[in-house]
């Protein structure tokens, strides 16, 4: 079990190549195969992991260019544990949820690898390789199987990335000139007093901060979002808004908050701000949409934007605050990392589910299909309920600890936030009014309701919603030693 | 060294290389860049890395700049640059230079003398190059491999087409 | 034993929502399957909650709790818990058996609905979140019933979900009691913060002890508000009262159960739960928190009852007879009457049930028709329903001796008589009171009295199903007055942890003649202006002007429709439209680079300047356009970009040395 | 006076903005691949260079990165005229201005 690590990322990528030279219809069969053996990885990985241990686990290193201080260190604690086990779930998810021919396939594969790669790397040289490289396939993925204006939002969605990861890397850049080293963990101890001084550390602050912005993204930066999610196939947007925007949160807590807690204290206020933002407008411009997955895709800012205020709140704030709040917001945000990426996956899968029975995907498209299609509206609105943070769902957990924590830090601006949630609501009422409710539109009334093999991905999932909502420690279990680590980091 | 060498070799060369930049028919250019890759392959020599600019001289002078002659005569269509110079990317060319210049005159840890050094034999080289980059030539090897089958596969006339 | 009781008090709520479940999984064909499941889970409740409250019947002022950990964050743990005391319990058995009544009830009302099974699925799920609201031992616990209690009434007010009008209903319903949520949530964070804990009562340190509310100190004011404004959205106060007059497109054993008896007094209970937040730091009983809920109960009140005068939906005057019903109780808690409160809640929920089914009884007799002036002799066709109708109205009214609400209104008007902080809810109470003698003089005249008109031509008298649940909430309304004397006051004893001794003398008090002057004065009125009604209202009449004003409830929806509702649209729009043109813009601006670049480009007209203008007039989506137009596939135009991007690498260079 | 190691960066920085030069104002397509050569060397005259002037003895990194550069460059150059050629068979046309396809 030394190489565990090695072998999840390898894994995919072996079987992008069994795709490539596989017959087109055996594609999805290979790709699923070569998930369910990720996911038992994934979950032997989660038994060999001793949680109740600080630091980094099944560390593998190997000298890679020392001329660089670049090596391949890969190694898991609990939030990159708790990643792993997200993509491993998701992405499996989405290869059910979308018909998908070799290519498709084979870049998918690539993508997870990247992935896994991305939550593992312990060295800067290493996790940006595999940062870039989950960019290439997401950006094919858009731009050759995407719906209407692809190339746009491919381009768009490949630009603002790109620009973000350059000025992250030139940041980089100037860290490891003043430092000496590429090795996360050894930053982390030195950041806390200050990796670059002066001007430097501030360039180095926005470059960091722009690359990790973008892929959350953060208010204002998120406008490629709304038009790549919109437009990729269901199976991309639920691997982009599941697994693949947590690649900046997961940025955020690797990297911008440990090396540069002076310049984050600094202009805390405008960070809370920005994340603020981030829900209230966010979950406004998702309620003037018509387009279900632009609606949903706005919502996936907003809900991100709830992880960043509890981040920015542990850090950001002047006063140093008590230990029991930055670990509620703390758990709050890895919490919601996990649930957001599997209840917006299920909501991307709903409203392709929709899609593939209307062909189109437009709010007024629809109405009264409680009539025709039982199941699906129940299971959906479960999923809804779940995104809106209703108790008892996943969705409540991690959003009640974040606003614990951020409110006893940064009360004014959670209070403002506190709109986010209840906008939200009415997102989603109106969309129940508009889909499930009324006479049953002529154009829905030849709906099939569920297939047996939508039930089977459907009933796991929205069952892993009901378990995380009503008894969550054993997800809390996975990053509750990350938890005290982290706080001890930040305080 | 010697700084006669040095001033003829460099108004040598960049003047090459600016007639080889800015000619309008492209065989002089042609003859220009060869011209070019000589003066640079001088200022190795003067520099003391003989094998480099040896090197130099066979890849650019022997292999590249003849390779553009038979680029030229294979698109013989048109043979002069006909379209009209982009002024725009004359501007960033020449601020670029005048940014580069700036911080290398204003860098007074550039305004050193060369060292006394014991001369780089291509033993040395040789050695250097199956020990600690073994791995490196390996892999230029593979990729010049791979850029000739790629060359060769691009040139290669469609039948079904033609 | 009692150990044995307190810790799986969970059981109670865990019966309802596990027949919930099961019911939820049958067939849609297997209605007789459905309903039994949904009344053995009830009856079950209901014998699991008076062994429950016969524990408490023990020891005067006894509260057994039972915390453990919910879940472990960091090094924190969150732990949640339930309580069994006095309050939970009376209103444990108010749920349970009110509930079963109602569930008695819907197999007759509902028998020919197609989705019989869903709807027996929602109730038993509502049972079960509104005993857990009860039993609650921590703010958390009840927030998370508190919203499923929500959830519930929202699918049940949708129930009839092919109706436009249900699923507009139940979502105003969701809405507007989120925005009460919201503030109640800041309240738990609040109070979470300060007090380090959410439980109630945990041996000395729970917040509603003094460890906890030391630690509160000032802000408990603020959280006793914020913790009030969940309780304004779900019981119906001003000025969030607009979601349960809607909420009667629901059927109406959902109104009966959900919109009257109990979620909606929840609000209620969660303020005498959380009282002593209210009164910390009381100076003669008065504190801010207390003024406040004072003020909006005295509002809602009276609001509700005028506009009661001026509907014809027989459901809707009784739903604004609730608000103001509601409100009632909140002016008890805030003068001090935490007990008459509750008691009047208990009763309440009792006659209120009555009322309602009654109500549905008159529905279902007259083919579904709502309209009270349709209506009319129903004396003779339905003589149980008249009966039973008539005792709720008595109690609703206020009638001492006789019927439990005389006596608990009685009760509510003793304590604003003796707060200290000023005398006017009083008398408006006391106006109150003629008000609602008024209404219901006038909607049992209308209905009962006088001839048939169109819908009662052929009404009929409902099955035994629907009347034997009329009957015995007919009788538990009478019943329960017994217990409620000032003579005997046992339940004020019980809920306040004194002993109650029986002395006849105090039975009857000067203030006793006062509201049975008032009551019996409102009901007189009533039928001096309503005796001979025939369609159109004497009112409307008298006062056209008024009663237009009644009728359309003060224009609260079209206000609200005007401006808050109007204003959070345009916000959600001018957010898409800032996303789409401004953020969109503002980002390419902040990316300098590439103006430098537009500059530098020789068709800079075409990519840089009208693009840009393009962007402003047609409003098209930014960045993508422009970086698209860039991204023109030609080498030398990417080339430019790398020399600019050296530039600008060489200023910053320049800049940092 | 012997030459610093400020005149040959000087010298190197003229090749490379005459490179830069070519590629950028130039539409023809082997007048940009003759830029990006000049670029290249430049960039190896920069290597040796200061492999001469750094601290000695020294293993000589900077001369290895030079023919390695200059190997890889030839590649460059060989696939670069390779596809000068099979565009000009497609197109009829060497100027790059009329190579859009990959137009986003």
């Amino acid at each position: 079990m030394a190489h565990i690590i090695t072998a999840l990322i390898l894994i995919p990528l072996a079987g992008a190549l069994f795709v490539s030279a596989a017959r087109p219809n055996y594609s999805r069969g290979i790709a699923l195969g070569f998930n369910a053996f990720t996911s038992i990885l994934g979950l032997t990985l989660w038994r060999t992991f001793d949680a109740t241990a600080a630091g980094l686990q099944l560390t593998e290193r190997h000298a890679w260019i020392p001329a660089i201080g670049a090596e391949y260190l890969v190694g898991v604690d609990g939030l990159s544990l708790l990643l792993v086990l997200l993509t491993s779930l998701v992405v499996p998810f989405a290869f059910l949820a979308q018909r998908s021919g070799r290519g498709f396939c084979a870049l998918m594969l690539i993508m997870q690898s990247a992935l896994y790669g991305t939550f593992t790397a312990q060295n800067f040289v290493l996790w940006f390789l595999f940062y870039e490289m989950s960019l290439v396939p997401a950006f094919l993925l858009i731009k050759i199987w995407g719906g209407e204006n692809r190339d746009r939002a491919a381009t768009k969605f490949f630009v603002y990335t790109f620009l973000g990861s350059v000025a992250m890397l030139l940041s980089f850049l100037g860290i490891y000139f003043a430092k000496g080293t590429f090795d996360f963990g050894t930053l982390a101890v030195l950041g806390k007093s200050g990796l670059l001084t002066g001007k430097l550390a501030w360039l180095g602050f926005a470059g960091i901060f722009l690359g990790l912005a973008v892929k959350v993204p953060l208010f204002p930066f998120h406008t490629w979002l709304p038009d790549a999610y919109e437009t990729a196939p269901t199976g991309v947007s639920m691997v982009l808004t599941g697994v693949l925007s947590k690649m900046g949160v997961y940025g955020f807590v690797r990297l911008l908050l440990p090396f540069f807690p002076n310049q984050i204290k600094i202009i805390g206020p405008w960070l809370l701000a920005l994340a603020v933002c981030s829900i209230v407008f966010a979950s406004l411009a998702a309620w003037a949409q018509r387009d279900l997955k632009r609606m949903v895709a706005y919502l996936s800012i907003n809900h991100l934007g709830y992880c960043m205020l509890g981040l920015f709140a542990v850090t950001a704030s002047p006063v140093v605050a008590a230990k029991i709040d930055m670990q509620a917001a703390l758990s709050g945000v890895f919490m919601q990392i996990f649930n957001h990426g599997i209840t917006a996956a299920a909501l991307f899968y709903y409203v392709g589910l929709l899609e593939q029975r209307r062909g189109l995907r437009g709010i007024d498209n629809f109405g009264g299909l409680m009539q025709r299609t039982p199941l699906l509206c129940g299971w959906m609105s479960v999923a809804m309920f779940s995104s809106l943070g209703l108790p008892g769902l996943n969705g409540f957990i991690g959003e009640f600890l974040i606003f614990k924590g951020s409110f006893a830090i940064a009360a004014s601006f959670t209070a403002v936030a506190v709109i986010g949630l209840f906008v939200t609501a009415i997102v989603f009422a109106r969309a129940m009014q508009a889909l499930f409710s009324g006479s049953l539109a002529e154009s829905c009334s030849a709906f099939p309701d569920l297939f047996r093999s939508e039930k089977l991905v459907i009933v796991p999932v929205t069952l892993l919603m009901f378990a995380i909502g009503i008894a969550p420690q054993f997800i809390f279990n996975i990053f509750n030693t990350t938890v005290v680590q982290m706080t001890r980091l930040f305080a | 060294m010697n700084s006669a060498a040095f001033v003829v070799i460099a108004i040598l060369t960049l003047a090459a290389a600016f007639a080889s930049a800015t000619l309008q028919k492209l065989m002089h250019a042609a003859l220009m860049f060869a011209l070019t890759f000589v003066g640079i392959a001088a200022f190795f020599f003067l520099l003391g890395a003989e094998f480099v600019g040896l090197v130099q001289v066979f890849v650019y002078v022997g292999a590249v700049a003849v390779l553009i002659v038979f680029t030229i005569l294979l698109t013989r269509r048109d043979v002069q640059d006909t379209g009209k110079p982009n002024w725009g990317g004359a501007i960033i060319a020449i601020a670029v230079f005048g940014g580069l210049l700036w911080a290398i005159l204003k860098t007074p840890a550039l305004f050193i003398a060369a060292p006394q050094i014991e001369a780089l034999t291509v033993k040395r080289i040789g050695g250097v190059l199956m020990t600690d980059y073994v791995w490196p030539l390996q892999c230029v090897g593979l990729l010049l491999t791979a850029a000739l089958i790629g060359a060769l596969i691009l040139v290669m006339e469609d039948r079904d087409e033609g | 034993m009692t150990r044995g009781i307190v810790t799986n008090l969970w059981l109670i709520p865990a019966v309802p929502l596990a027949a919930s479940l099961i019911i939820l999984s049958l067939a849609n064909s297997r209605r007789s399957a459905g309903a039994v499941l949904a009344i053995i889970g009830q009856v079950a409740a209901l014998a699991l909650s008076i062994l429950a409250f016969s524990l408490t019947l023990q020891t005067p002022g006894f509260r057994a709790i039972h915390n453990f950990t919910w879940f472990t964050f960091g090094e924190q743990t969150l732990r949640i818990g339930w309580v069994l005391d006095p309050l939970a319990a009376a209103m444990l058995v108010m749920i349970a058996l009110v509930g079963l009544c109602i569930f008695i009830f819907s197999i007759g009302y509902m028998a020919d609905d197609k989705n019989f099974t869903r709807f027996f699925t929602y109730l038993s799920f509502f049972s079960g979140a509104m005993l857990g609201v009860v039993i609650a031992n921590s703010l958390l616990l009840l927030f998370v019933c508190w919203e499923l209690v929500g959830l519930a009434s929202y699918l049940l007010i949708g129930f009839w979900i092919e109706k436009p009008s249900a699923a507009a209903a139940a979502k105003k319903a969701f809405i507007t009691t989120r925005i009460g949520d919201m503030g109640f949530f800041l309240g738990i964070l609040w109070l979470y913060g300060r007090s380090g804990t959410l439980l109630f009562y945990n041996d000395g340190s729970g917040c509603l002890e003094n460890a906890g509310l030391v630690a509160l100190g000032a802000s408990a004011t603020f959280v006793a508000l914020l913790i009030f404004c969940g309780a304004v959205g779900k019981s119906g106060q001003f000025p969030l009262h607009v979601w349960l007059p809607d909420a009667m497109e629901g059927p109406t054993p959902v109104s009966a159960l959900i919109h009257a008896a109990t979620m909606v007094a929840a609000g209620v209970f969660l303020v005498a739960r959380v009282y002593p937040l209210f009164s910390f730091g009381a100076i003669n009983g008065v504190t801010p928190s207390l003024t406040v809920v004072v003020s909006i109960g005295v509002i809602t009140a009276l609001m509700a009852s005028l506009i009661a005068l001026g509907q014809f939906d027989i459901k809707r005057i009784l739903a604004y007879s609730t608000v103001s019903q509601l409100g009632l109780m909140m002016v008890s808690l805030g003068v001090g009457g935490v007990a008459a409160g509750m008691m009047h809640l208990i009763a309440h929920g009792f006659f209120k049930a009555l009322l309602f089914l009654g109500a549905g009884s008159v529905i279902h007799g007259c083919h579904q028709e709502h309209d009270i002036r349709k209506m009319g002799g129903l004396r003779r066709l339905m003589p149980i329903t008249f009966l039973t109708y008539a005792i709720g109205m008595m109690a609703l009214s206020g009638v001492p001796f006789f019927f439990s609400g005389g006596w608990t209104k009685e009760e509510i008007l003793h304590a604003t008589a003796h707060w200290h902080a000023s005398h006017l809810p009083h008398y408006l109470m006391l106006a109150g009171v003629v008000l609602t003698a008024l209404y219901m003089t006038r909607q049992m005249i209308y209905i009962f009295f006088g001839n048939r008109r169109a819908a009662s031509e052929d009404a009929h008298e409902s099955p035994p199903v629907m009347t034997m649940p009329l009957i015995v909430l007919a009788s538990c309304s009478i019943v329960l007055s017994a217990i409620l004397t000032p003579a005997w006051p046992w339940l004020h004893g019980y809920l306040t942890g004194e002993s109650a001794h029986f002395d006849i003398a105090v039975l009857i008090q000067p203030t006793l003649f006062v509201s049975l002057a008032l009551v019996a004065g409102g009901i007189a009125l009533g039928f001096a202006i309503y005796r001979r009604v025939a369609g159109a209202d004497p009112l409307e009449h008298a006062q056209p002007a008024l009663f237009r004003f009644l009728e359309n409830k003060m224009w609260l929806d079209e206000l609200y429709d005007r401006t808050v509702v109007a204003y959070s649209r345009m916000a959600a729009r001018l957010s898409d439209w800032m996303d789409r043109n401004v953020w969109d813009g503002l980002v390419r601006a902040v990316s300098g680079i590439g103006q430098i670049f537009g500059i530098l480009t020789d068709n800079f007209d075409e990519r840089g300047i009208n693009a840009g203008i393009d962007e402003a007039t047609t409003g098209t989506r930014g960045i993508g356009r422009v970086m698209s137009a860039w991204h023109s596939g030609q080498i030398q135009t990417y080339l430019r970009a790398v020399g600019v991007s050296v530039l600008v690498l060489l200023v910053l260079y320049a800049w940092l040395t | 006076m012997t030459p610093t190691l400020q005149l040959f960066l000087v010298i190197s920085a003229t090749l490379f903005c005459i490179g830069l030069l070519a590629v950028l104002s130039r539409r023809h397509a082997i007048f940009i691949l003759i830029g990006i050569e000049l670029m290249l060397a430049a960039a190896n005259l920069n290597f040796i260079a200061f492999w001469r002037f750094g601290p000695q003895p020294q293993p000589p990194t900077g001369v290895m990165i030079a023919i390695f550069s200059i190997a890889i460059a030839a590649a460059e150059a060989v696939v670069g005229l390779a596809m000068v050629i099979a565009v000009y068979r497609h197109y009829r046309t060497t100027n790059v201005d009329q190579f859009d396809q990959l137009k986003g």
